[in-house]
């Protein structure tokens, strides 16, 4: 049977991405951050998951308003990285787990989860940059990943309440799967962070730590929080933090914290970094 | 349902993407989306007014292109990370983007990052910050 | 306020659009097929929706594998007639209502359906054959349409369940929407009929007249049909009907039955059609 | 869920088109969709072997296209919506493709569905049919 051992959350910022790319990750503006990823890296390779479930946002790559899912489940054998303007990330193809991903769809959607499909999507910074933060720059992805993009841009996303949901209903899911993997679910996205208009930068330390508090101490609270509050109190993209909801629905109510990593700024974003265990 | 879009309107700065401004921004933002392609850049680089002409979109939306007036693409329904591909085709950062959007230079703006961001208070609600 | 005035139920086979298109309906083999819709046309002149709610299934037309909602509402000014293959329907181009569909759309995802937002969309038999059913052949259609695709054609369709649960909250969407518009909601599609494998041809009288009964005696027994049990029972194309569930739940529990019309064959397909009114 | 996918099994003369069957018809399909567009049909009928060569699918497939074998065609993961633009590309009535997957006439086909179409009487399960 395969089983969801761990939840890791972590912020998606761009910049992360293009510091790495362009090997600048021991400079002093990013050195603080990537070491904040140090225990990360030698615990995921220890754990060597199977596949990971990676929820994250497209960011107007795959999908323009032509065509807005509120959710979609890459089913293919591969996703390639997307060229968001300034040509593709040179990293290594994304490999799915097709198997695995259609066994998701299909529990998910007979739950009444209303899944998109997806079978052809190039994949983002949201994806790529979490992969080369807990995985650094291999030429291979280490497992199998399934890409589960979440609507953010266009209003409105879900609500915090329908994330979790989703998140025990994936967890259902793997756990009816007859293979016998090592699953992991990764939220991505946020942490307090708005990038347009003259309130640009905010960042709100309080709130971040609250909420990474309320992962472990009581996640119910968080999916009740209304997105008003998210962009009032977390900025504007701080709305990412419900795809954080989808990965913690996932794992066990006593899921136990095992790191944290919290750090201002990179970018323009509150990056944090929370790994939670399955009992 | 009225009450959920009209709460966001009392964050000070801050355009919430809404189905008004989706269908506002419509074409502005496909023509952004076309920035994804290399020629495509190429084309728009090469003769800006010609390349957005192509797009049925508005004068006042073209202008804010070519003045790179971010805010002001936002208020005619632009979205952000639509609007990055922009940025991305001139090659600026991200944080020139939000200093521009928050009218100081670069510099100031990343002296505010590291010094941990803008702070929330006073920027909670129009009415705290007035 | 805007309000659902009726619901109106109506396969949507090809062959009759092709049937109306070159001009044949007064042949034998058409014409019961386009007198029992006699009434209907009359009724729906009287009516006058300002807004029709069109729920339907895409074959294949603007859905390929590459992306498969499984709710996808057009919120687009304006819908062209797909090319199915042998080149697009001389039918009016369809005008949509983006600010009804938007806010159905925001509405129902805020109730937790996960819709996908279509802005650009072709819309192919499923869609157009229903219209040209009830109104004829005119310049121009007479009501403004809101296309929501199902998906019916990629296992696993949503449950009997979930459409009409989704059904509830598009009643409560356009009750919530000022302007004072007269809507309506149709469901097509079905009713029994297999296109594919040796069964091809399949025909049950008396599965549709029970589900026909159904809709105004108990439709909340229909939505407990399992999917095994339309394509058992009404071919493996009967499973359309799921959509009709979708327009009984945004009808009230006391609709009424005005008109019921049922022939075969219109080529592959069992011809079902009904028309319920709110008191 | 695998009892879910296992009930359809026991319906005779049916492929439920599910996640195995999509998977594996995905090139297939995806050829079948590129009938929609008039030019590509034009291409395709003027040199069938070589237009279907563009598309990765089995050899197998390939000869069920080129044979028009719809029945294996389902089995090799088409799905009848994609399948039916094959047909309409050789100007087929969708009556005359479900004839030939039930293996009769078209006028054979065609006086069944007259007379009230083909019975469930019979057809409902594997094991009622024997
Ligand atoms: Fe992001
Ligand atoms: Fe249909």
């Amino acid at each position: 049977m395969a089983r969801i051992i761990a939840g890791v959350a972590t912020s998606h910022v761009p910049a992360i991405g293009v510091a790495l790319d362009q090997g600048r990750t021991q400079e002093p503006y990013w050195q603080p951050l990537f070491a904040g990823y140090e225990f990360s890296k030698r615990w995921i390779a220890e754990q060597k998951p199977d596949v990971v479930i990676l929820v994250y946002n497209d960011h107007a790559s795959a999908f323009s308003l032509e065509l807005i899912p509120t959710f979609a489940i890459g089913c293919a054998e591969s996703f390639a990285p997307a060229d968001e303007g300034w040509g593709p990330r040179q990293v290594p193809v994304v490999e799915g787990h097709p198997e695995l991903a259609w066994h998701i769809a299909q529990s998910t959607i007979l739950d009444e989860f209303d899944m998109t499909i997806v079978n052809r999507m190039d994949v983002d910074h949201g994806l790529t940059v979490p992969l080369s933060l807990m995985f650094g720059q291999p030429d291979r992805w280490p497992c199998k990943i399934i890409p589960l993009a979440v609507n953010v841009v266009q209003y409105p996303p879900p609500t915090g309440n329908r994330c979790w949901n989703l998140g025990r209903a994936i967890r259902k899911a793997v756990e009816s799967f007859d293979p016998d993997l090592k699953v992991m679910i990764w939220g991505t996205g946020g942490m307090s962070h708005q990038l347009q208009g003259p309130r640009a930068g905010l960042i709100n330390r309080e709130f971040d730590t609250a909420f990474l508090d309320g992962l472990t101490r009581d996640p119910l609270a968080l999916t009740r929080i209304p997105h008003v509050d998210y962009v009032r109190e977390a900025g504007s993209e701080g709305i990412e933090l419900v795809m954080w909801l989808i990965m913690r629905g996932a794992l066990a109510a006593d899921a136990k914290e095992i790191y944290r990593f919290y750090h201002v700024p990179a970018s323009n974003t509150a990056v944090g970094h929370i790994i939670l265990e399955n009992p | 349902m009225t009450d959920y879009n009209e709460a966001f309107k009392d964050i000070p700065g801050t355009v919430v993407f809404d189905a008004t401004q989706s269908r506002l921004g419509f074409h502005l933002n496909q023509f952004c989306m076309s920035l994804m392609k290399a020629a495509n850049r190429a084309e728009f680089k090469a003769d800006e007014a010609a390349y957005l002409k192509k797009f049925p979109m508005s004068e006042g939306q073209r202008q804010a292109v070519l003045a790179r007036d971010y805010n002001r693409m936002l208020a005619l329904g632009g979205n952000i990370y639509f609007l990055a591909k922009i940025g991305a085709t001139d090659g600026h950062s991200f944080q020139l983007l939000a200093s521009k959007m928050s009218s100081v230079s670069e510099e100031a703006y990343r002296a505010m990052m590291i010094a941990g961001g803008r702070s929330v208070e006073g920027n909670r609600s129009k009415s705290e910050g007035k």
